[in-house]
């Protein structure tokens, strides 16, 4: 076993790396979708596997959502682990009746005799000036759906790491890639990348105690660069990346809420039906003696997405971010 | 870029190139005429070829097709009952149901609409767990992998791109496996026949599509629904044979059906069959076919019916007389009274049941709300006991 | 003009009358859908238009959902003013991308040169012995989507109402009738039916001090029942009806909520996910310094929808409403 | 219900009825022959067919095709400036996209996809507007009511019900509308695609579908995409007439797109064309197509251009000289470098657009949405000022 040293990579060649591993470590793994065999896929976290696995193993399809997830569905009858790619968020919807009517269910309809076990891979998300319907963020959509686990990395390390867990859950996987972190670096050492198990367990990313900021995917660098500049404000922010949105891990974001007594929820998806409201309900819930004040929303707004030129007046940012932690209600701090 | 400088700035070439052939980007596919229909539906039984078809298969047909009626009878008498919550009944469409089961091999995969209940029986699974959906007591009853039959599929033609990934996988592993999926007249205009059948045609995967086109979808017949000469035609257009069949004769049925399993197996791909039957019973028990179409018409099918037509061959052969017709009747009785039987049992319920399978493991939340159902029954039996209800 | 009195009606025969009066007033009013003309549909609520109207106003389409609300853009574009049936719930799944990649973002994309005046009717939720698929209740995914008007009546008057209303409204209203009221009788005059308008007011159907329950479509009964039942605990509860989830009322769910100091809110959706965590968030952001409790929610479980036999436990009945004020934290009050 | 007592259970009735014929509950659609397309791609050019062929129609197309390739090389420069965020090139499809603007009359619509923008150039819509999309300061630039042409679509073959749905409506209401809409050969794998074709031939919507069979779905080639003797066979599926066309001879798409649109109008229902032709450029800019195809398939295509073309019939008939040429090249650099100077300029952006066109009223919540950002800004500008930035 060669050593390699720990060295700077992106998310991408994680994911590449995750899904390379996967293939090699178990022979059920097929991967397939528009353009990841030969072109290695729009993003190239295919790249390479259909030359070392074969066309069979990464292959290209028809251009069909439907139908790539509903083959996915058989093949995952027959004992294989598809690993399907949507091209973009927005063209995921053509698979939704699959994916809500059957993929979701199935385990549950047969009693456990036929779980499915599919990652289903979705770029999603804006922040890298792509035109209409490539810039969705649709994960309130799967989140609502029973059956589903719904998992987003926002780190080098937990792409691979989540990405190894979800191939090798015995359930459906909606796994969320934040594009805009796609050619994020970080060190990382890819001799001994471990799978995240079990999935569902959000990670506090920076420890604070004025409040707590929770986040996820193509947030999480939001996050930590706003708790940053609030050190500047006088305040001590936590930053928690769920990391799982199903399940959702109640007891790391309450924890940290009780502790901090105030939270802001911070994501790219529209505000109005997205992920923040049932956040910040179930943390209220949770937590309601402890919070100093309600926990708040920054997200997009809820609006189609914007067009590129616009998009970073949509997108959440740093200041929208401490502007909500300043309406904290701090006053009864002091 | 290529085209930073565009030949048209430049000075035209030789004249006369431009005129040649185009390159060819496409293989054309196969000689587009042995992939279409023939214009007249496939028939053996009232047919010279009827002398052809073996005694034994005949038989075992018709007997299931005796016992399959009574199954849909039966099946609908205990919607009345109020022992099953609906029943899409496939009464003269028996022929297709029974020739789909009779003709897969132990090995091979149903993959059965919401109205193919019969299949299902046919092809070996306990009728009561069949009937589990449609009872409600839960979504499927039986195992899949018992008989490999796919669960009954409610949302229409979702089950085809199954049936082709599940025969996709089976053909990459090496196995001798086809798929069979059944399909209605209506859910062909649905997108997920057309992706189905065009990963089918792509990947030569070894399935077979049969389209029981019984003239209706609820209340909205043929004629609305496409335009095309037949359904069978559409499978030129995915590069797959397209055959036309009469959905009442079973023989017929069964003979094209074995075909496509045996090109499917052989590496030969896909096959579309239309088979021409009618639903003699309304849509489910909840409909009234009255206020869409003609007594006439349901008429002039129970003149061609599946059974019928098989009995005549039999009886004109001499290999099934009176005596045989009523074994036939008598073992269709017996298989319903068993089945009334069963089904008049209340089926075992536990509530708990709805959390159990959501996930491989529970999550945390459907924990807690495992726990306050349980609590809750608890607290309603112990008042149920207390009250002595 | 004759003066007919007032007689039961049920909700169907509304809905039915709201059709009918929006074609007869509107050429441009078309319908159309599964088993719309001939049959009147499988709720019979077409019943008799095509009869009036001719196949071309109310016509059957081919089995396709995604054709039919695709169709329905086009015809929009050209003026008309189409209202789609999806059959059941779980059957406009097919129909998501049309919805969701353009339905609700034509206007939008076009600066307002296309607004699509599309109503999509389409029949939700559980409590009539349905098999699966046939009990969803998929507003969640709607709500998440913006450019969509989200509406459910919960009377067999805003049944009327709201139904003419979104067939007037200049947006794409998902007009969601809960099935089980579809039988619910009331008294109605259907010779001086109003229009609801504006869409997006919700409505207090009881008056109460003690808390409030924020619920909608087919919940609203059950609240009420509930509140009447609450009053041999003591509790004077007030009954909110949404009837619109967007745009949502905040003032008069806000109001009401400051009244009282609590609040719950129920719902047949899954709770994970569903609308109940949005309209908690909001409540809560608007109103925390009067709350004495967290507002709590009411769902169904987060699970598939249960078989017929099983959905009396799954679905939030009056007990559950009750257990859930119970949790409200009175001690305070004492 | 009918079937509490099943015909099996009563004796059987007369011997021999049961052979007769079925009946027929199926308008068999019209005869499959005519819808089939031609082995042979349709050819005017080159052919001694092209005689017949009208100068000044000749000269037109071929105007706009010299400016409609100078169009797309001056967007995919554009790309490399940063003055759009991508641009899908038509180079080498210019024939389709030509012929599709001006086959069209006034009071037709056109669908075009995301590759079209050089369709709904040549039909008359403002190139900067077209370009909105791709340039990203909104999604569509252009009313579509101005020229009649729906928004370029992006989510693939969704376009294609919405001209089904249009030219229904205009049906309905009488008027002499055609709808012409394009689509890729990508796109007619999505189910969007299959359900439209279903639509507009049970409608008999008056519309012309058009696939730009280029070869490519960005890298996945054509025997990956379909396994179909050609696209156009997919037609017969649906009951309309498939037509095949070289993509690359603008004389030959016109004229069978005329014919079609002509069929359309006339009440003879939808008909679906599909052309063979060449994505000369890369997907888009940021696509490396040397990835997935080799160089001397693209040479091949290069020798069968779609200007050269039409060029050499042209100046071998003697309606067209140096000067000509040189005349076509100026009017399209004249066109290209208004088109870069507009470009140049930055795009009056306000951010507040983002919530002025969601409903047609604003809601409160994005009131107060618009509020806080309308908000954010004069804060940002009075510190840009202070700041002296
Ligand atoms: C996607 C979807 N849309 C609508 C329905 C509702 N529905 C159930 S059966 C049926 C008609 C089906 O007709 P056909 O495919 O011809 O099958 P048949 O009932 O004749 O067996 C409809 C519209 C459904 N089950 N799934
Ligand atoms: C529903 C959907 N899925 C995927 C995509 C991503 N995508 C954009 S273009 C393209 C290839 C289209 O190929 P084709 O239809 O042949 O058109 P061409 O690009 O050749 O003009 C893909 C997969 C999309 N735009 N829409
Ligand atoms: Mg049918
Ligand atoms: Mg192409």
């Amino acid at each position: 076993m060669t050593t390699v040293a720990v060295k700077p990579a992106t998310m991408a060649q994680a994911l590449r790396r995750a899904l390379r591993d996967a293939m090699a470590e178990d022979p059920a793994v097929h991967v397939f979708g528009e353009d990841v065999g030969t072109l290695g896929g729009v993003f190239r976290i295919t790249d390479g596997l259909a030359a070392e696995f074969g066309d069979d193993r990464c292959a290209d399809t028809p251009l069909a959502e439907a139908g790539i997830l509903g083959a996915a569905v058989g093949m995952a009858m027959y004992g294989l682990r598809p690993v399907v790619e949507m091209q973009f968020d927005a063209f995921a919807y053509p698979s939704f009746e699959q994916l809500v009517s059957h993929v979701s269910k199935m385990r549950n309809r047969t009693r456990g005799a036929m779980p499915l076990p599919i990652t289903i891979r979705i770029p999603y998300g804006g922040g890298i000036g792509g035109v209409e319907h490539h810039s969705d963020s649709s994960e309130a959509y799967y989140m609502a759906t029973p059956g589903l686990h719904v998992v987003t990395p926002a780190t080098v390390d937990d792409a691979y790491g989540l990405l190894r867990a979800a191939i090798a859950s015995d359930d459906p996987v909606v796994f969320m890639e934040p594009k805009r972190l796609y050619w994020a670096k970080a060190d990382w050492s890819p001799d001994a990348p471990a799978a995240v198990e079990p999935i569902g367990r959000a990670v506090v990313r920076r420890r604070g105690s004025s409040a707590t900021l929770i986040t996820y995917g193509p947030c999480v660098p939001v996050c930590l660069e706003a708790a940053e500049a609030a050190r500047a404000e006088g305040w001590d922010l936590e930053v928690v990346d769920l990391r799982s949105l199903v399940p959702f891990d109640d007891e790391t974001v309450a924890a940290s809420v009780r502790r901090t007594g105030r939270a802001v929820v911070v994501h790219e998806s529209t505000g109005f039906g997205g992920p923040g409201g049932e956040i910040a309900a179930r943390v209220t819930e949770r937590c309601f003696h402890h919070l100093e004040a309600p926990v708040l929303r920054v997200a997009g707004y809820d609006i189609p997405y914007a067009p590129p030129m616009l998009e970073r007046h949509h997108l959440p940012g740093v200041d929208r971010v401490l502007d909500a932690v300043a309406r904290l209600q701090w006053e009864a701090e002091s | 870029m290529q085209n930073s400088r565009t030949p048209v700035q430049e000075p035209p070439g030789a004249p006369g190139r431009s005129a040649e052939t185009p390159p060819s980007v496409r293989a054309l596919g196969a000689d587009p005429a042995p992939l279409l229909p023939d214009a007249e539906p496939f028939r053996v039984l009232g047919t010279d070829a009827a002398a052809g078809a073996d005694s034994a298969l005949l038989l075992r047909l018709y007997g299931e097709l005796v016992s399959g009626r009574r199954f849909n009878a039966q099946a609908t008498a205990l919607t009345k009952q109020g022992r099953l919550a609906v029943y899409p009944s496939s009464t003269g469409q028996e022929a297709c149901e029974v020739a789909a089961a009779l003709v897969l091999r132990e090995q091979d995969w149903l993959f059965p609409s919401y109205r193919d209940s019969l299949a299902a029986v046919a092809r070996g699974l306990d009728p009561v767990e069949v009937l589990t959906l449609l009872r409600g007591d839960w979504h499927t009853g039986y195992d899949p992998h018992l008989h490999r039959v796919a669960p009954l599929s409610t949302p229409l033609a979702t089950q085809l791109p199954h049936a082709v990934g599940l025969a996709h996988a089976a053909r990459l592993k090496g196995d001798d496996v086809v798929a069979l999926a059944l399909v209605g007249d209506g859910g062909t205009s649905e997108g997920d026949f057309h992706e189905a059948l065009n990963f089918a045609a792509v990947w030569q995967a070894p399935v077979v599509f049969l389209v029981q086109n019984n003239g209706f979808a609820i209340s909205v017949p043929l004629a609305k629904q496409s335009a095309a000469p037949s359904l069978a035609h559409k499978a030129v257009g995915y590069g797959m044979p397209g055959r036309l069949v009469d959905g009442n004769d079973a023989v017929a049925v069964h003979t094209v059906l074995a075909e496509a399993i045996e090109r499917a197996r052989s590496g030969g791909g896909p096959t579309l069959v239309e088979a021409l039957t009618y639903r003699i019973d309304a849509h489910t028990n909840a409909d009234d076919a009255t206020r869409y179409r003609d007594a006439a018409e349901v008429e002039a099918w129970r003149a061609h019916d599946p059974i019928r037509l098989i009995e005549d061959e039999l009886t004109g052969r001499g290999a099934l007389d009176e005596d045989g017709i009523r074994e036939a009747a008598r073992t269709a009785d017996e298989m319903a009274a068993r089945l009334r039987e069963r089904m008049n049992a209340d089926p075992v319920l536990d509530p708990m049941d709805l959390f159990a399978h959501v996930y491989a493991e529970q999550t945390s939340q459907l924990r807690e709300q495992a726990a306050a159902l349980r609590a809750e029954l608890e607290a309603a039996d112990g008042q149920d006991t207390g009250e002595g209800r």
